[in-house]
């Protein structure tokens, strides 16, 4: 048996790099330190692999791979999508691809946290890595998010519980306010909870910022209060944000996916710049998909765009709502699609699965999910982080190498992705 | 000699086209087998305008600037009119995304609907929508500060979101209902709204003014009340309007409207002119 | 029986995270995303037990789902992301940026059996 | 030449350049407008004694902002002086007024090349006092200044064009009744006239002036040769015996044929029963380069 | 085997300075002709350079091109991106902007200006791993990045030991092992404690200020560095942006920064933004002949200057605290990252404009530096892209330099008062094509310790550009006729023709393979990450090549 220390999990944003794994006859025998998240998905990560199919009927992988090919490169508006949860070397070439064939390219993110990088454009953000919130932050916000449940580990590695360079007694230490719309077990950690109203992130941020820069409000029906929570309740968070010495506000999707989705996070950013003219402050986004920051990262560092990006003319264009999957789907006008590393059948609306059933679909994934019973070329792929190595980027941006700890029947979906290209590449030059 | 062409679709297209070039000036001059070979990009492969359209093609006496007429369902065809600096274009039907874009001259008409980002970062030249208009009418794109610097948006319709946001000059007015963040912001110039506006209308603009005929369900509290009266300039709005066909009968010149100053995160130069209904 | 009106606000809980990288064809998973979060006394108004079933429908599609008492707010109904609740949203409530209202769809949600049992990921749309 | 068995001398009268604009002035009824307008172009009949001569034009059927308005004419000895006046004059009698509004009246009539600017709401907006918000409506920049009352509008720019001062002529009459008659029936008849104003009083000078003095410290005294009660007196009188009250009427126009125009309705009208002839007022061409040969006016 | 044939040579590293005469290659190496016949030479392949000049590919000393703050930086401007784009050939990837462009567009505009090297100039090393791959999406060029480390915990923890010998050790493995860590290639110094300040929300740091809690003063954090830096013989020297950036009054802080490290090899980065002076009321005003006076007298020392373009760009660099003053002064955009442990990184969009007095000052302070150094060989040319400008501005400071005329007609287009706040106006230097060779490649490359860059002596890479000979220098520089990498054509007439891969360029000095106890405890306690994870791999390295020390 072998004994793998400092495994990265691939699960969520946090990219917990200090997993031990057992491993013995090519076998995952046991996962410590994971949360129960990440430990089932390390342990399940090789069951449940589907069979290599071509329109339902199994095929072998030159098959499927010459079938995709020929499907992408016939395509005359082809849909270049996910990687969320595969490696940035996976990524580049998805990215490759999507300009080979002009393709329209997004992943995940432009429906969960995407909102919150087109917020940077905008008005750029004041962030740090989760170090700095482990050892400095002595006010921690979470806002719409509920890292108990979406990212264990979180609360006790990075930014609520740990003990740090100077938060050497790590809770007593920090000051922490919630926000939400709801009790969760997040919000029963915070020193202060706040339970809004749903769809007001906006108002709340702008009225912090006014209470930061020294304003006073007005309201006009002369009801004291924000998102159903009396002004009192805000000038206390406000002071508390005046009284630290480095604060960090974590956001999740009640933020981002909120009315208004990256205005809400440009206010947020805006509040979080404001609060630096007083205090060291600053903000991060609470990644949902083990390396969906590295799509953004790579898309970015490859065609200047974190997501939805367009090909079509050859050169990349970029427009949110123009060519991001959910509206595409809505508007009917992609005729062939590539799906790597998320599963529409599971995260999109179901009338956006039904119209991905009428075109070709070529999906990689390593396991059995819901987009695999339909999609045309299905090809399982080995998992990343666990029978396949490459790079992940943390929710902040720090980038981890996750390993290989056993051998899959399949191929990495980099490799795959490689073959498809140079298949693609070889019926154009014939 | 002035050029009057008229397109009309044969049928219309699954997937997207970017239609870019058909801009009157572009037309001008050219004779109808000249027209069907510009150029037209459907999904990612470069097709010709003969391909989509059949064309007839008038050349009448006088100067005058070209018109351009399309007819048809061209809801999948972007960027039309993207970009025009003069002349006529008519839409008989509606339009995709970007129509009237960046345009600094001339006059676009829309006789149903239009997409998003109509009119956006327009410098100068009319827009005339008929039926309603999608999101961004007038907006800036993806990382600007500058959306519409000049010109003239007439939406008869509704208006989506962000109409107007971070818009530097011109006047963007929506007889029926608008979206959220209308004038989201502005540096300067003017929406007018007549229908039920969306929340948070003027939030974080710096200057300018977001005129609504309908009360929002909410003033943003980072916006102060300062009185009711008759704003000066709303009766030269209502003349230029009412030249451009588009008149708000709720408001004659008489109309007291409330003023609310904002937005103070961003210094409290802006305004929203409410107005005030009778009782 | 009665019937509420309110918003559905997709979530993340542990369980759905959980089972859903073991198995998306597995029964806990299915179980947990049709399991919705309700406040006490809404569930009473639906004249509902905890757990008990309910109809769940938005404009868009309706589903089947079990009811869990919850520390919610009333008129706030929580149900974890997955195809289960999809079928309630569609791509055309995709506003300017593309994000689907996951974070607040008008729901109504009645109690009882209903025509159809639940049946997990396969749960249909109206149209 | 006779009209109505009127002399009409063979003379000119000499007009000098001036510079001229048009502003509109608007309010919420006409009573208010007219107030601002009354206001604005009063005691303004000679550059000599008032630096600017000014008069309502008349009522306009179209404004900017559709409200009832009135157009002004103001005329000054040059752009600087014209500009001076009328920031004093709007700033103190149409920003003051409740409910006006101001903007510019164009000089459609003058050839462009003619044509200068006059940045007068741009600086008069900084009564302001940094509050001042302006909007862009069709290329044209307006100007809101927050008043008391609520706020002030007033356009960015206004157009002044080279002009045309001291068109004129004189009525000498066999009696002051009959001048009066006939002065007044001669501002009837040019009232009308786009372009033009009468800057004095109804439109009559009854003190015509003549250059210089026989005292160094004036620089202008009554015009000797047309006073009736001098005539025994003044060597150069130009009055035949019948003659026993002369009036004058003084236009300031836009154009030479506005001007021209408006001398030729007047002199019409004026020829009524109890004037003897019509005459013009000049300095042998030295002066002025607009002249009117009156018996021209009717060719 | 491969001549370059009847081109003017401008190779100063060798002392050749415009002969006509050949160059050979072999296997990506620049060989002797000597023992060939003119028969051998005939029937090789031949690139005819007649008419031509044949330097040395560029060697870019300094410059922001990949990494977690660049990748920012494209993020934050879409808007830059849509009006500069490239479309996908069949030989190159699709790509954008000027001033952030993607990575294989950046490598194509370097290539395309006829530079062959590069390096990127700030690394925190727990980002080092994005630095990399970035740098392998970057074709054309051998690159290599710098390891920061003015405001490492670890450093300052070391330097708060009072044993002086133990103190110069342990900095001395601790440096050895961050470059290893990160593979690094050279010590990179930003702001030495400023950024640290920052966290702490204090002021900008001076020389002397400690940095809380540690109480460790810039000073010690240069002083020790620098030395760590020559002990290892790394072939680069200490890398430093000085405190106080972009500061009116700032060369004070650079002289008495210069003064304490006189007699160490240190290379002094964006000198131009060090060089201010001040008005009696505050204002800014031209230092570039102090720091120049100076500066000639320091033979150890070498810059570069950071000159400004005129136009928009971004700025962005490690010195967190001095883009928070900027983000003040602008509003708009700001960008800002605190990476635990290590260093800070701020971007701010703006725009250099001719008739701002202060740009106009700042534009001539950087010229005045190059023309009152008067060694080429220790100053070269930069924009600390995007910093000042994009590096796509460098033919045009060429012509800036080589051309006085052309400097002197640039007076009426700046501020009227900038004559009274800079003496550039007074120099009538003009660079020749040697010394223009000088500091855009050999001078950067010895620097460096490149012993294969930087010369077309035998033994060199064959990097080589060939530009046509032209009068206007800015034309002459913009569009090389051939640029070869490593042996091959990549770029004829101005287009890429090949898009081959570089090197990775990186040190390997002795010790440092571990941590000792004392601060791998810290480690283990205070970062995020498992020192084990921190440890860039093999993977990220795309042909790497071991630069000796010594």
């Amino acid at each position: 048996m072998t004994t793998h220390d400092n495994v990265v999990c691939t699960f969520c944003g946090c990219l917990c790099d200090d997993l031990e794994v057992d491993v013995e006859d090519n076998a995952i025998k046991a996962v410590r330190k994971a949360c129960l998240i990440g430990k089932n998905k390390i342990m399940n990560a090789l069951s449940h692999a589907p069979a290599i199919r071509v329109n339902g009927r199994e095929a072998s992988l030159g098959a499927a791979v010459e079938e995709a090919a020929r499907i992408l490169g016939e395509a005359k508006n082809p849909l270049v999508y996910g990687m969320s949860s595969t490696t940035s070397e996976a990524q580049r070439e998805m990215v490759d691809i999507a300009e080979m064939i002009r393709a329209n390219l997004d992943n995940p993110s432009s429906y969960c946290h995407g909102p919150g990088v087109l917020a940077r454009q905008q008005a750029g953000l004041v962030t740090c890595t989760l170090g700095e919130a482990k050892n400095r932050a002595d006010l921690v916000i979470y806002w719409g998010c509920n890292p108990v449940e979406a990212h264990m580990r979180h609360l006790t590695r990075y930014s609520l519980q740990p003990k740090g360079l100077y938060t050497p007694e790590g809770r007593k230490d920090r000051k922490v306010v919630a926000i939400d719309i709801r009790q969760t077990p997040t919000t029963k950690r915070a020193d202060l909870f706040l339970q809004v109203t749903p769809g007001h992130t906006f108002e709340i941020a702008s009225v912090l910022r006014a209470l930061v820069n020294g304003l006073e409000p007005e309201f006009q029906d002369g009801r004291e209060e924000v998102a159903g929570v009396p002004m009192e309740s805000w000038r206390r968070v406000v002071e508390m944000i005046k009284a630290c010495k480095y604060g960090v506000l974590f956001f999740g999707l009640g933020v981002t996916q909120c009315r208004n989705t990256d205005i809400n996070v440009e206010q947020v950013s805006r509040l979080v710049q404001d609060a630096n003219k007083h205090v060291r402050f600053s903000a991060l986004a609470m990644r949902g998909h083990g390396n969906v920051n590295g799509c953004n990262q790579v898309m970015t560092w490859q065609t200047g765009f974190p997501l939805a990006v367009n090909f079509s003319r050859g050169f990349p264009r970029h427009n949110p709502g123009e060519y991001s999957v959910v509206p595409m789907l809505a508007r009917q006008e992609v005729d062939a699609a590539l799906i790597v590393a998320t599963d529409p059948g599971a995260h999109l609306p179901a009338d956006a699965v039904r119209f991905l059933k009428t075109i070709p679909v070529i999906h990689l994934d390593p396991h059995e999910n819901l987009t695999t019973p339909w999609a045309t070329v299905v090809i399982p792929v080995a998992p990343v982080g666990v029978a396949a190595a490459g790079t992940f980027y943390r929710m902040d941006n720090v980038p981890l190498r996750v390993k290989k700890m056993v051998e899959s029947p399949h191929p990495s979906d980099e490799d795959v992705l490689k073959a498809i290209k140079e298949k693609i590449r070889h019926v154009a030059h014939t | 000699m002035k050029t009057s062409a008229h397109l009309t679709l044969i049928a219309a297209p699954d997937l997207p086209v970017e239609a870019e070039s058909l801009l009157p000036e572009h037309i001008s001059g050219k004779t109808a087998d000249e027209i069907l070979a510009m150029p037209l990009l459907v999904g990612n492969r470069m097709e010709t305008v003969g391909e989509r359209f059949t064309v007839s093609v008038v050349e009448e006496g006088g100067d005058g600037p070209a018109e351009l007429t399309l007819t048809g369902d061209l809801t999948r065809f972007k960027r039309i009119g993207e970009g025009m600096t003069g002349g006529r274009l008519v839409v008989e039907g509606s339009t995709g995304f970007h129509a009237g874009a960046m345009m600094s001259g001339g006059e676009l008409v829309i006789t149903k609907n239009a997409g998003d980002y109509l009119g956006a970062m327009m410098s100068g030249g009319r827009i005339v929508v008929r039926g309603n208009a999608g999101h961004f009418a007038g907006a800036a794109y993806r990382g600007f500060n500058r959306g519409m610097s000049g010109g003239l948006i007439v939406i008869h319709g509704s208006a989506g979101n962000l109409t107007g946001a971070r818009m530097r000059r011109g006047i963007i007015a929506v007889r029926g209902a608008c979206g959220d963040l209308a004038g989201f912001g502005m540096g300067a110039g003017t929406v007018i709204i007549g229908g039920e506006p969306g929340v948070r209308a003027g939030a974080n603009m710096a200057r300018g003014s977001v005129i609504m005929m309908t009360r929002p369900k909410e003033i943003m509290p980072t916006f102060r009340y300062n009185c009711a009266g008759r704003p000066g300039m709303w009766p030269l709005f209502s003349a230029l309007l009412a030249r451009a066909d588009c008149v708000f009968p709720e408001a004659g010149p008489e109309t007291v409207f409330e003023s609310y100053s904002g937005d103070f995160n961003e210094g409290g130069r802006g305004e929203i002119l409410l107005r005030r209904s009778p009782l | 029986m009665g019937t509420l009106s309110g918003l559905l606000v997709t979530v993340r809980t542990a369980r759905q995270g959980a089972e859903m990288v073991s198995d998306k064809h597995g029964a806990p998973y299915i179980e947990e995303i049709s399991t919705l979060r309700i406040h006490q006394d809404d569930l009473a108004e639906l004249g509902l037990e905890d757990g008990g079933k309910a109809a769940l429908a938005s404009e868009h599609g309706e589903i089947r789902v079990f009811c869990k008492a919850a520390e919610t707010p009333r008129g706030l109904f929580f149900l974890p992301l997955g195809p289960v609740a999809n079928v309630l949203f569609s791509v055309h409530s995709a506003k300017e940026s593309g994000v689907p209202n996951w974070k607040g769809i008008e729901v109504t949600v009645t109690g009882g059996e209903g025509p159809d049992k639940p049946s997990g990921p396969g749960q249909r749309g109206e149209s | 030449m006779r009209i109505n068995n009127v002399e009409i001398e063979d003379t000119f009268a000499e007009a000098f350049s001036m510079t001229g604009a048009r502003a509109t002035v608007t309010a919420v009824s006409d009573e208010w407008a007219m107030r601002a307008a009354l206001a604005a172009t009063g005691f303004a009949t000679s550059v000599i004694g008032c630096g600017i001569e000014a008069g309502i034009e008349g009522v306009t059927p179209e404004t900017p902002d559709g409200r009832p308005g009135l157009n002004c004419l103001f005329f000054g000895m040059s752009l600087e002086s014209l500009e001076k006046q009328l920031l004093k004059r709007i700033g103190q009698a149409i920003i003051t007024a409740p409910t006006s509004a101001c903007f510019d009246g164009g000089a459609a009539e003058c050839p462009e090349e003619k044509r200068k600017i006059l940045k007068l709401g741009a600086k008069l907006r900084y009564f302001g006092d940094g509050y001042q918000a302006s909007k862009v409506i069709d290329g044209r920049r307006y100007w809101r200044i927050p008043v008391m009352e609520g706020d002030f509008v007033i356009q960015e720019e206004f157009t002044a064009a080279s002009a045309v001062g001291g068109g004129n002529f004189m009525i000498l009459a066999e009696s002051a009744e009959a001048a009066l008659a006939a002065a007044e029936a001669a501002v009837a008849a040019m009232r009308p006239v786009p372009g033009v104003v009468l800057p004095f009083p109804g439109g009559v000078v009854r003190s015509g002036s003549q250059v210089g003095s026989r005292y160094s410290f004036l620089i202008a005294s009554t015009n000797v040769a047309f006073c009736p009660g001098l005539k025994s007196r003044v060597p150069a009188t130009v009055l035949p015996r019948e003659v026993n009250s002369v009036l004058e009427i003084v236009i300031d126009g836009l154009t030479f044929d506005q001007v021209a125009q408006s001398m030729r309705l007047g002199i019409e009208a004026a020829c009524v029963p109890g004037v003897c002839r019509i005459t013009a007022g000049n300095y042998g061409g030295r002066l002025g380069k607009h002249h009117f040969h009156l018996r021209k006016l009717f060719e | 085997m491969l001549r370059i044939h009847n081109g003017l040579i401008y190779d100063p590293a060798n002392a050749v300075n415009g002969e006509a005469g050949d160059v050979i290659i072999h296997d990506g190496v620049i060989v002797s002709g000597a023992g060939l016949s003119e028969k051998q030479k005939r029937d090789m392949e031949t690139i005819d350079a007649s008419g031509c000049a044949v330097l040395p590919g560029g060697v870019e000393i300094h410059s922001h091109i990949a990494g977690a703050k660049v990748n920012n930086g494209r993020i934050l401007c879409p808007e830059e991106h849509r009006s500069h784009v490239s479309a996908r050939t069949s030989l190159t990837r699709a790509g954008c902007g000027l001033c952030v462009p993607t990575t294989f567009r950046t490598g194509y505009l370097y290539s395309k200006l006829g530079y062959t090297t590069i390096f990127e100039a700030a690394v925190p090393p727990l980002e080092a791993r994005h630095a990399h791959e970035e740098l392998m999406d970057m074709p054309l060029l051998d690159k290599g990045c710098y390891t920061v480390m003015g405001n490492n915990h670890l450093v300052m923890q070391v330097l708060k030991d009072p044993d002086r010998a133990a103190r110069k050790e342990r900095l001395r493995e601790l440096a050895s092992w961050l470059l290893r860590a990160s593979r690094g290639y050279a010590v990179k110094v930003v702001n030495p404690g400023g950024v640290e300040d920052w966290k702490w929300n204090a002021g900008a740091a001076d020389l002397d200020t400690p940095t809380p809690p540690f109480g460790v003063t810039p000073r010690q954090i240069v002083t020790a560095l620098a030395e760590a830096a020559d002990e290892l013989k790394l072939p680069h020297s200490m890398h430093l942006h000085c405190n106080h950036l972009g500061e009116p009054g700032n060369l004070e802080t650079t002289l008495a920064t210069m003064r304490a490290l006189e007699g160490r090899r240190v290379h002094y980065t964006h000198l131009q933004f060090h060089s201010y002076d001040k008005t009696k009321k505050g204002g800014f005003r031209s230092g570039a002949a102090r720091i120049a006076e100076y500066f000639n007298k320091h033979p150890e020392f070498t810059c570069d200057v950071g000159q400004i373009v005129f136009g928009p760009t971004l700025t962005m660099t490690s010195d967190a605290p001095m883009e928070f003053k900027l983000f003040q002064m602008r509003k708009g955009k700001w960008a800002s990252g605190d990476i635990e442990m290590e260093s800070g990184s701020g971007i701010v969009p703006i725009s250099y404009a001719p008739k701002i007095l202060v740009n106009a000052i700042q534009w001539s302070v950087g010229l005045e530096l190059m023309l009152l150094i008067n060694d080429p060989w220790r100053i070269f040319l930069t924009t600390d892209h995007p910093n000042a400008g994009p590096f796509t501005a460098y033919p045009e400071i060429i012509k800036l330099l080589m051309d006085a005329d052309y400097r002197m007609s640039w007076l009426e287009k700046l501020h009227p008062r900038v004559r009274r706040a800079t003496g550039l106006f007074e120099i009538t230097r003009e660079y020749t094509l040697e010394e223009i060779a000088i500091i855009t490649r050999s001078g950067p490359a010895r620097a460096l310790g490149l012993a294969a860059k930087g010369h077309l002596g035998a033994g060199a890479d064959a990097d080589v550009a060939v530009y046509r000979l032209d009068q206007d220098r800015r034309a002459m520089f913009s569009r090389p006729v051939y640029v070869l990498k490593g042996g091959a054509v990549v770029v004829r007439d101005g287009e890429i023709v090949d898009t081959p891969n570089g090197r990775t360029l990186c040190v390997d000095p002795e010790g440092g393979r571990s941590l000792p106890q004392d601060l791998a405890e810290t480690f283990d306690g205070f970062y995020t990450v498992k020192m084990a994870n921190y440890m860039v791999e093999d993977e990220y390295l795309e042909r790497p090549e071991v630069v000796p020390c010594g």
